[in-house]
């Protein structure tokens, strides 16, 4: 505890360091950075220690506010959410130091590396509270900080609004969680953690529980539907804070989710058929969505959506297996999910990185302008290669291990007895394979727009390679996402414990066992591929050595002056998908055509906005809005009225209570 | 106590006297000093009688006319903060009209004589303990304050002061009727002077009328909820907070407002003891606070005007007092303890909106962008304040708000938490759009910065900085101030 | 002595009824006096003479019969408006409606508990006749001395009221109500000198810059 | 584990080459030619493999190593198969998931490459092959799902060893669906007709030769050999559901997968002879259709199944 303690101490203590010499950005890209990796380490430290080795801390302080105690535990769940936490917000913040800087003396630095040591401080803290009033505080100002690292940028009007809507729906999400916290408490008449455990006894309030925490977390981890503010926020900010947000804030909802299900008591099956039904639709339509957008960052935004969906479906099939006594099954719906969460974190705070870097040197986020990065800047191109493999869940990468783990469960489940099981189970099946097709056709197209090819534009010809202290965090998290996949075996004996909390202890030592023989399997595939693979390539390199190696043009069928701009676009390349599965996206397209015998430019381009935003939030938001105007009469300006007003007050009270 | 007694009566008399000294003041700048500094002074003196109360219980003296226990006693620690702030910042505020003319020696003098007269009228209100003598100090504050708004004449202020004056009188003198109808329903067992003393009425042995007492409290809420800017009785508020000027809106949001529902609230205890603590006249003041915060959240949604804006947001916190005290448990407290959080946070939102409405010229939030680097002192704390008032953790308005949310959950009033959670909601979106749009859009044509002193900074992060500790941590002290003073409301939680 | 008492408040429902009727400002006001001392008057007769009772009463009467009439048509006379009313509602709509608010009056007198102790049974309903006719002289009057009138006419009622339910009301906080009113009447006579003067019109009708 | 374990693999790798000829064989009887000789696929081999290659400028490393990889990647698969009721090699459970992803893998690095020359017409190449493969992928994995529902397992030697004549006999509709199923996805993933025309000439037209037009010598061999392993592959999924072989001896199975083997190369060519290809368009249906079946499949066991 002391060191969490500590961790927390540095962060809070150089955020505010930062907020007070503002004055002078050097010295603060100094103090952030240095502040975010040396609080990084005690924690990092503790939590491993409390997950390896396993004993439960906790410390629990009387705190003035009513209601609120100053209660933090570090179990098994809290060490695991802690890791990925720790680890991107360091190496976020080692490549922010430098990202920031052509930013010194133009931007408030000071600020920016406040809020961004806040935001670390605060997401640890919420997933180590166990008193409601501090886990809200602490969401809070998770919330409020990563929505001033969103304004980085404020004086652009979308990302005004893109921080308008960030923190509209997270507020809105919280009000559901505020009320959960009072039903919760309301059994034992207190708000510590500990103290919840009794609202299980009454199912209905647990269901309504359920729903709240569904919705409140939800809006923060971007299930479809309340995932509106996911794409708007995350491109927004800039790309190591994205990293941040995307790779780990949003998962302190899936903790959320995940920590009120410890209190619920045992799960009724809807609550898994309503999780899987929301993973299904978040991972496709969300594929789906990324798949149609041109904006590199935007299309990184909608595959959060689509992998938190894949961590819902795993907590799906998990509540499944838990209601219809299936506890293998939960164990091994849940490990895949949770795990899920940490893979995620990898390959995805690696992707924004790589992202903020190919921005950095092109100054645009427009996939379409770039290609043939791979050659200026190649170990941004290499590592984005390995993210964008392990995204797209393809052994022997991460990606592979707990999408496998969920699929395990579905299979498994298939055994089980009742038709809306074995439907539930199928569903989830279908979405996993479907949504694992077009992430791959969604990051080849990105990979290979940007990256291979030619330079589309004189933004990606002239770009440079990144400095080392922006590349070795990509160095590291690619590293990893090689290590976890062909580490699975091990892995999966790392998160036992966390597992055992959420699927209960008995069927640990079966669960492990029958998912570690596969996976082991698994990872001796992964190895035997890399061998067979460095075979090959070293018998081909032998059979070309003697032979003659020439180089040319691309072959051009034909065509005599072919242009860097006739290649493929991202565009085009995804347009057979993306029209197949119109009907669900709306994509909007705008197309002038050549005309005339001497045809000047003609130009074509699609805008596929959120759906949800487009049907749902927009008419609704604009109702509400119109109605409210219909009240403004209401202040007219006449005072013989608004004493007619008084007049009728009284009379209507006096009616009202002495009427009867 | 003997000791103590003396000092109810001078926190009255001392304001009454410096009103009339401040008219001989010599220079405009010499009558706000000593506005500021004698103010700062009474605060003291009030200090230590709010001290006295904490440790050794009410206060009485002056054979019953003064009284001051937990309840008035937490009001007027209030109020000194308020006034305290108010004071310096008008020496801030005025610096500019001064340099340039438009605040003469007359209108100075004016104005500090009516500020001091005012604040004797509050603190009248506090500390008497006849119902007659406190009505008498709620209808002075109007009359007194009135010509405050108009101390530049404008034909929008003048209309504005016009409004605040007729509504008022109106509003109190029903409230009047309430008190001799109160005077009436114990007229069986009280006589005389004791009728209207409200430590007699509230003396279990007494039996009052309920009938009587009934229309007697519903005259009394009508009466002062107009006072308060309870909807649909507020239509005055957002003229008057926005045509005055900064210091005194700050003063009538921060605590004139306050000061009419705290004689609600001395009612209520009555009421509800005579009609059997069925919580008969809680649920009026449930409505009127639902119905305050949805109103509110009517015209915020589509206000232009900062400073109207802003009194919109002391209808809609009025509006959540008088909710959790109608609510009634825990809402008692948290009420109370939102009505420290709102009076500090408004106060300082006025301060800020006020000093950037000079150097802007006007009011329109439209125009009124990019306000941190015009100036990064006001700028921050008024969009500081704004989020605070919109309920943004970590400040304390947010813990306030959801100990009430709590209360109405716990006492079972589902209805009435949805609509408090719409109603909040609606504000959250309407007013964080406001914000936004000032804090960081572009302007159109950039004013001169706004050159500050550094004490201005502290004048202006003071109330934040406290509302931030207020929100992470309570003293031991206030907390046990405000459950007394809910005890005195009939609460013990 | 009920009879006097009797004989005052019956002559405070005919000049309530008279102001209701009247077109032209300058009588309103005329009657708002004599009204105002009839108010003053009902102490004194109303039980035995103290001097605290004594003083009271003429310090009402000098008020509301001189001082308040005086500072009303110095008003009216600097504004140079139209000294007609203006209603929103008619002459006679308004003595119908003052006849249903008598009716009302009663009524509500009957539906509450016995008050009037010792004084005339007509004191309640007269009080609340004259409050709610006030209430609606402001409400349905334009110019701004009419409110004022009507404002007048409220604080009548609840003076009546507290004559005659609450005897004794403490003399320190009758004269502080006392003193209030004169102030607020006092200001009311500056604002409206003012806007006047702003606006040259004192139609509190057409004060409607501010709205929203 | 015994040496039959091995054997399915280890004849894979002697003689995939050989179902192409065997394909255009029955092609060319067909349309009353001669055809090319049966082995033609080894000589092609043999040949580039000694030839040397010229590389576009435009590519980068990518493009080099994807041939290697794709051949590692369908290599790593060919263990998973199982013959008859022998395990494979690498038999677990969960073993169909690895290898749809492998074959998926060797894909995302086939388009890669093709992605890597820049040229517009490989683009268009590399986008239909995702395209039909991210709709083949659900098909596949239903199919499986639906006969490891049916046999209660889902490992495919598991589900192979079980499919056994009593299933035929219980649940044959549902299997012919599901082998219809796999039919279609088999089709697709080798690029065969009604899907693709591997012997167009017409870049616009072609999906899995258009990715590869840059290639030539050792690389080209690698990526003829890997197109045949995968045919290979998924061959012998179809063989094995309709081959319920328990109880047969070790070369009885075998020999009887082989013949299996030449039935299905000899299907092939049946098809690509009477049917035409299909327009680009209406592949996705096909695709979807596939998967159709495979739910029909699934349904119908649901309904029957003991």
């Amino acid at each position: 505890m002391t060191l969490i303690l500590m961790a927390l101490a540095i962060w809070f203590t150089t955020g505010v360091l930062c907020l007070a010499f503002a004055r002078r950005p050097r010295l603060v890209q100094m103090i952030g950075p240095v502040g975010a990796v040396v609080g990084s380490l005690p924690a990092l430290f503790d939590a491993s220690r409390a997950l390896l080795t396993g004993p439960v801390t906790s410390l629990y302080l009387p705190w003035s506010l009513p209601g609120a105690n100053f209660a933090i535990g570090m179990d098994a769940l809290s060490a695991f959410f802690t890791l990925p936490i720790v680890l991107i917000c360091a190496l976020a913040a080692i490549y922010g130091r430098e990202y920031l800087r052509p930013y010194e003396g133009r931007k408030a630095l000071g600020a920016s590396w406040c809020m961004f040591n806040l935001l670390a401080g605060s997401m640890l803290l919420v997933v180590l509270a166990r008193n409601a009033v501090l886990f809200l505080l602490a969401w809070e100002v998770m919330s409020l900080s990563s929505f001033f690292l969103v304004m980085f940028e404020g004086e652009k009007a979308d990302v005004r609004r893109a921080g308008w809507t960030y923190l509209v729906a997270t507020h809105i999400g919280t009000a559901f969680l505020l009320v959960m916290f009072v039903l919760l408490g309301q059994p034992s008449g207190s708000l510590d953690f500990d103290d919840f455990g009794q609202i299980a006894g009454t199912p209905a309030v647990a269901s309504l529980a359920f729903v709240l925490a569904v919705v409140g977390f939800g809006t923060k981890a971007g299930f479809m539907p309340f995932h509106v503010w996911l794409p708007e926020a995350h491109p927004a900010a800039p790309s190591h804070v994205s990293a941040v947000m995307s790779g780990v804030m949003i998962k302190t909802g899936i903790y959320g989710l995940v920590r009120t299900l410890l209190w619920l008591g045992p799960p009724p099956l809807w609550w898994g058929y309503l999780l899987v039904v929301i993973g299904a639709v978040s991972g496709v339509l969300g594929v789906l969505f990324a798949l149609a957008q041109h904006d590199l960052k935007r299309l990184l935004a909608y595959h959060s959506v689509e992998n938190i969906g894949i961590i819902v479906l795993g907590l799906g099939v998990g509540l499944i297996g838990l209601g219809s006594h299936h506890p293998l099954v939960a164990a091994l719906g849940f490990a895949g999910g949770l795990l899920h969460v940490v893979n995620h974190a990898i390959f995805k705070s690696l992707l924004f990185l790589g992202s903020g870097s190919v921005l950095h040197a092109t100054g645009t986020r427009e996939i379409d302008h770039l290609g043939g990065l791979l050659k200026s800047m190649p170990t941004t191109g290499a590592t984005f290669m390995v993210g964008a493999a392990a995204i797209s869940g393809l052994p022997p990468l991460n990606g592979f291990v707990s999408e496998f783990l969920i699929y395990f469960a579905a299979f498994s489940l298939l055994g089980a007895s009742g038709i809306p099981v074995i439907v539930a189970a199928l569903v989830a099946i279908v979405s996993l394979a479907l949504i694992g097709g077009l992430a791959a056709a969604c990051f080849t197209k990105a990979f290979g727009t940007i990256f291979l090819g030619e330079a589309r534009s004189g933004h990606a010809k002239h770009a440079r390679e990144a400095g080392p202290c922006m590349r070795a965090p990509l160095i590291l998290l690619a590293g990893l996402c090689l290590i976890i996949g062909v580490s699975a075996p091990l892995v999966i004996r790392v998160i036992e414990p966390v597992v055992s909390q959420l699927a209960g202890a008995t069927e640990l030592g079966e669960w492990a066992c029958t998912a570690a023989l596969p996976l082991a399997i698994v990872a001796c595939v992964g190895v035997g591929l890399l061998a067979l693979f460095v075979m090959l390539a070293t018998v081909r390199s032998a059979l070309l050595a003697r032979r003659l190696v020439d180089e040319s043009g691309t072959w051009d069928c034909g065509y005599i002056a072919p242009t860097p701009r006739m290649q493929y676009t991202a565009s085009s390349f995804a347009d057979p998908l993306t029209r197949f599965f119109g009907p669900l996206l709306g994509t909007r397209r705008k197309f002038s055509g050549p005309r005339g015998f001497f045809p000047d430019s003609a130009s074509y381009s699609t805008e596929t906005p959120d759906m949800s935003r487009e049907r749902f939030y927009k008419p609704v938001f604009g109702a509400v809005e119109g109605a409210l105007s219909k009240f403004h009469w209401i202040q007219h300006g006449r005072l013989n009225l608004y004493i007619l007003y008084i007049v009728l007050t009284l009379l209507a009270l006096l009616a009202w209570k002495l009427g009867k | 106590m003997l000791t103590a007694g003396w000092m109810l009566p001078a926190l009255v008399a001392a304001p009454a006297v410096l009103a009339g000294l401040s008219l001989l003041a010599r220079t405009p700048r010499a009558a706000l000093w000593v506005g500021a500094v004698a103010t700062t002074v009474i605060a003291l003196v009030a200090g230590c009688a709010v001290a006295q109360v904490f440790m050794h219980g009410p206060l009485e003296c002056v054979g019953g006319w003064f009284f001051l226990d937990a309840l008035s006693a937490y009001h007027l620690a209030i109020l000194m903060l308020v006034f305290v702030f108010c004071g310096f910042f008008a020496i801030v505020y005025f610096r500019e009209e001064i340099a340039n003319g438009v605040f003469t020696r007359k209108l100075a003098r004016r104005y500090q004589a009516l500020w001091f007269g005012s604040f004797a009228a509050m603190n009248l209100v506090l500390v008497s303990n006849n119902l007659g003598v406190m009505w008498v100090g709620v209808e002075a504050t109007t009359l007194l304050s009135a010509f405050l708004i108009c101390i530049h004449v404008s034909p929008a202020a003048l209309e504005a002061m016009w409004k605040y004056l007729l509504m008022c009188s109106v509003g109190v003198a029903l409230a009047f009727a309430g008190i001799l109808l109160l005077a009436a329903a114990s007229s069986a067992s009280l006589s005389g002077h004791d009728a209207l003393l409200w430590t007699r009425l509230m003396n279990p042995s007494v039996t009052l009328n309920p009938v009587l007492v009934k229309v007697a409290f519903i005259f009394l809420v009508v009466g002062f909820g107009t006072k308060a800017g309870l909807a649909p009785l507020h239509s005055w508020l957002p003229d008057a907070h926005s045509q005055s000027p900064a210091p005194v809106s700050a003063m009538f949001s921060g605590f004139l407002l306050n000061t009419a529902l705290y004689c609600i609230l001395r009612c209520l205890p009555i009421v509800e003891a005579a009609t059997g603590n069925r919580g008969w006249g809680r649920e009026i003041l449930v409505v009127l606070g639902i119905l305050s915060i949805l109103v509110a959240a009517v015209f915020i949604v589509a206000q232009h005007d900062v400073k109207r804006l802003l009194a919109y947001h002391s209808v809609e916190h009025l509006g959540i007092i008088a909710l959790g005290v109608g609510l009634g448990g825990l809402g008692v407290w948290a009420a109370l303890f939102h009505t420290l959080n709102h009076s500090v946070c408004k106060a300082t939102s006025f301060f800020g909106a006020g000093m950037l409405g000079q150097t802007y010229g006007t009011h329109d939030m439209r125009r009124m962008t990019d306000v941190a680097r015009v100036s990064p002192v006001w700028g921050t704390s008024l969009i500081g304040s704004l989020l605070a008032l919109i309920g943004i953790a970590p400040f304390a308005l947010f813990i306030s708000e959801f100990l009430i949310l709590k209360a109405a959950l716990n006492e079972k009033a589902y209805l009435a938490a949805a609509l408090f959670l719409t109603g909040l909601g609606i504000v959250f979106i309407g007013a964080l759009g406001h914000a936004i749009s000032m804090a960081w859009k572009p302007p159109a044509t950039a004013p001169r910065p706004l050159r500050t002193h550094h004490a201005e900074a502290l004048l202006a992060w003071t109330p934040l900085a406290l509302l931030l500790l207020l929100g992470l941590w309570i003293p031991a002290p206030l907390r046990a101030l405000i459950t007394q003073a809910a005890a005195v409301l009939g609460v013990t939680p | 002595m009920s009879a006097w008492t009797d004989i005052i408040l019956v002559s405070l429902i005919l000049t309530t009824f008279w102001l209701l009727g009247s077109s032209r400002l300058a009588s309103c006001i005329r009657i708002c006096a004599i009204q105002g001392v009839a108010t003053g008057l009902l102490g004194v007769v109303g039980g035995g003479i103290t001097i605290r009772v004594a003083a009271i009463s003429l310090a009402i009467i000098v008020l509301k019969g001189l001082t308040f009439p005086w500072l009303l048509s110095r008003a009216l006379r600097e504004s140079n408006t139209s000294h007609e009313v203006q209603p929103f509602v008619g002459y006679v709509a308004s003595l119908l409606i003052g006849v249903l608010v008598l009716a009302f009056s009663f009524w509500a007198d009957s539906r509450l508990p016995s008050l009037a102790h010792g004084a005339s049974r007509l004191v309640v309903p007269v009080a609340f006749a004259l409050l709610i006719a006030g209430l609606f002289l402001i409400v349905a009057r334009k110019t701004a001395v009419n409110q004022v009138i009507g404002y007048l006419v409220m604080e009548n009622g609840i003076y009546t009221f507290g004559f005659g339910v609450v005897r004794e009301i403490p003399a320190l906080v009758e004269l502080g109500v006392l003193m209030d009113v004169f102030v607020a009447v006092f200001v009311m006579g500056i604002a409206i000198y003012r806007i006047n003067r702003t606006f040259d019109h004192i139609d509190s009708d057409q004060l409607t810059l501010l709205k929203g | 584990m015994s040496l039959w374990n091995f054997s399915y693999a280890v004849l894979g790798l002697l003689l995939a080459p050989l179902l192409p000829g065997i394909t255009n064989r029955t092609k060319a009887v067909f349309a009353g030619r001669q055809g090319p000789p049966l082995l033609q696929a080894y000589w092609d081999l043999a040949k580039l493999l000694r030839k040397g290659t010229v590389y576009s400028r435009t590519t980068s490393w990518v493009f080099r190593l994807a041939p290697p990889g794709g051949l590692a990647c369908v290599v790593a698969a060919l263990w998973l198969v199982p013959v008859g009721n022998f395990a494979a090699p690498l038999a677990f459970p969960g073993d169909l998931i690895l290898l749809a992803y492998l074959l998926g893998l060797m894909r995302f690095m086939t388009v890669c490459a093709a992605l890597d020359t820049g040229s517009s017409f490989e683009g268009m190449g590399a986008s239909r092959e995702v395209q039909f493969s991210a709709l083949a992928e659900p098909a596949l994995i239903l199919g499986l799902a639906a006969l490891a529902y049916a046999t209660g397992s889902f490992s495919l030697s598991g589900i192979f060893g079980g499919v056994t004549r009593p299933d035929w006999l219980q649940v044959g509709p549902a299997l012919v669906l599901v082998a219809a199923a796999l039919l279609i996805v088999f089709l697709a993933e080798n690029c065969r007709i009604p899907v693709d025309d591997p012997n167009t000439h017409l870049e616009l037209t072609m999906i899995h030769e258009v990715m590869i037009l840059d290639y030539g010598g050792p690389d080209l061999a690698f990526i003829l050999y890997g197109a045949t392993l995968k045919l290979w592959l998924l061959g012998a999924l179809l063989a094995n559901i309709f081959l319920p072989l328990t109880g047969f001896a070790g070369p009885a199975q075998i020999a009887c997968l082989v013949a299996g083997m030449v039935v299905v190369a000899v299907l092939t060519g049946v098809i690509e002879s009477v049917m035409a290809r299909l327009s680009l368009l209406k592949v996705p249906q096909l695709l979807v259709g596939a998967a159709a079946l495979s739910v029909l499949g699934f349904v119908l066991m649901l309904r029957f199944a003991p």
